[in-house]
């Protein structure tokens, strides 16, 4: 299930959704990103997140796929908002759920670097100097690349 | 024709979404940022190569990227999800 | 936070405690473990947690507090449950929040990995065939022991 | 006087949950160990050093360790939480 919306999300809701796939589903580990009061050196009270309609949705669900094909996976729940955010607002969901704990980890863990680097997302944050786009992060990329050195079971 | 739009601090600071172009020929992506380049003179270091990715139908792609009449391309920065 | 405890616990309760900390903290990663079907080749109907009152605490305190000196985190709370469980009942739960996604994802799994060879607990399966004790498994020594070889950054 | 108790597997096998011991002056975990090897003969395959751990003052600790008067010992098979 990949979903990007303006709406907020409830982390009741999608880990009842993982939890009720198949028994044989051990493990569930899930990411949520929220919006940090300090990111790049500044202080930061809100954020606005644009997409590109139609490829975001094809960017995510190309990334749950080479996770699909990776690792032996249940369920995989992707959420992103778009539009404007406040401080400490849910932005981003993940939920993984495997028949093992080492599975569920890495497939939760690389989905969210592969979106890091090719999902269309542009974050604008609003900081006590005025409204400023982010900057790429060299460390997301580094985050990403590894996931082409590492295989499964480490 | 083709439909060529921006994101990002691209689209702002170009003050458009959307262009329509008409494309002759044996045009790769190199060929649309040219043009871009001659059109947006004021902007050029944020069309630079390093500072920019492309789409072509929704995929990421090359400047190599051969185009044909009805893609749909893309500009944007490096992207900031997550 | 950490509870050695028979009954259920609340996902979005512990998800709530967990985001209502500093807003620094941008990551929250989760796992949760459930009783799965099958294990170690047995069809599995339900399962009865020994542990050992008192260390198994100490125990559990101590891996937190591992995983607190290796990577900078904010809260990281961990529920074991003990007694009498059935299919697709909750067994544990790890939840850590941090600056950065890296440190929670790795900081989580550590834990996963350390309570599975540390921490006193005995899970006794009841399958079609009857009660049988679980056996450990070595996976999980060599899940834990890789930890000894890599740093936090990868 | 010590105490030792016994967990999962072991304590149902043993028969045994908890046991008081005398113990003399400088005696390590390893006489325990031979104390409950000659006290639960039929048993001793569950009580191989490889298929146990020992824990004193609940905190694990090797055959080596020097034990002292009103310590807890607890010999119990490799955990399976989680």
């Amino acid at each position: 299930m990949i979903s990007v919306q303006t709406h907020d999300f409830d982390i009741a809701s999608e880990y009842n959704a993982l939890k009720s796939s198949s028994a044989s589903d051990g493990a569930i580990v899930t990411f949520t990103g929220l919006v940090r009061d300090i990111n790049q050196g500044n202080q930061v009270t809100g954020l606005t997140l644009e997409h590109y309609p139609g490829m975001t949705e094809k960017s995510l669900a190309n990334i749950v796929q080479q996770a699909k094909l990776r690792w032996p996976l249940g369920k995989v729940h992707v959420i992103h908002r778009v539009g404007r955010l406040l401080l400490l607002d849910q932005i981003v969901f993940v939920g993984v759920t495997s028949k093992h704990r080492e599975a569920a980890f890495e497939a939760c863990q690389f989905i969210m670097d592969y979106l890091k680097n090719n999902a269309p997302f542009w974050k604008k944050e609003t900081t006590l100097d005025g409204e400023k786009w982010v900057e790429f992060n060299e460390k997301d990329r580094e985050a990403a690349s590894r996931w082409k050195k590492r295989k499964y079971g480490v | 024709m083709i439909k060529v739009l921006f994101f990002g601090q691209l689209k702002e600071v170009l003050a458009c979404d959307r262009l329509d172009l008409e494309v002759t020929e044996q045009m790769k992506v190199s060929d649309v940022h040219a043009l871009l380049l001659t059109r947006y003179q004021q902007s050029t270091s944020y069309l630079k190569p390093g500072r920019i990715l492309v789409a072509v139908n929704q995929d990421l792609a090359s400047m190599e990227h051969q185009i044909s009449d009805g893609d749909e391309l893309a500009f944007f920065p490096p992207v900031t999800g997550g």
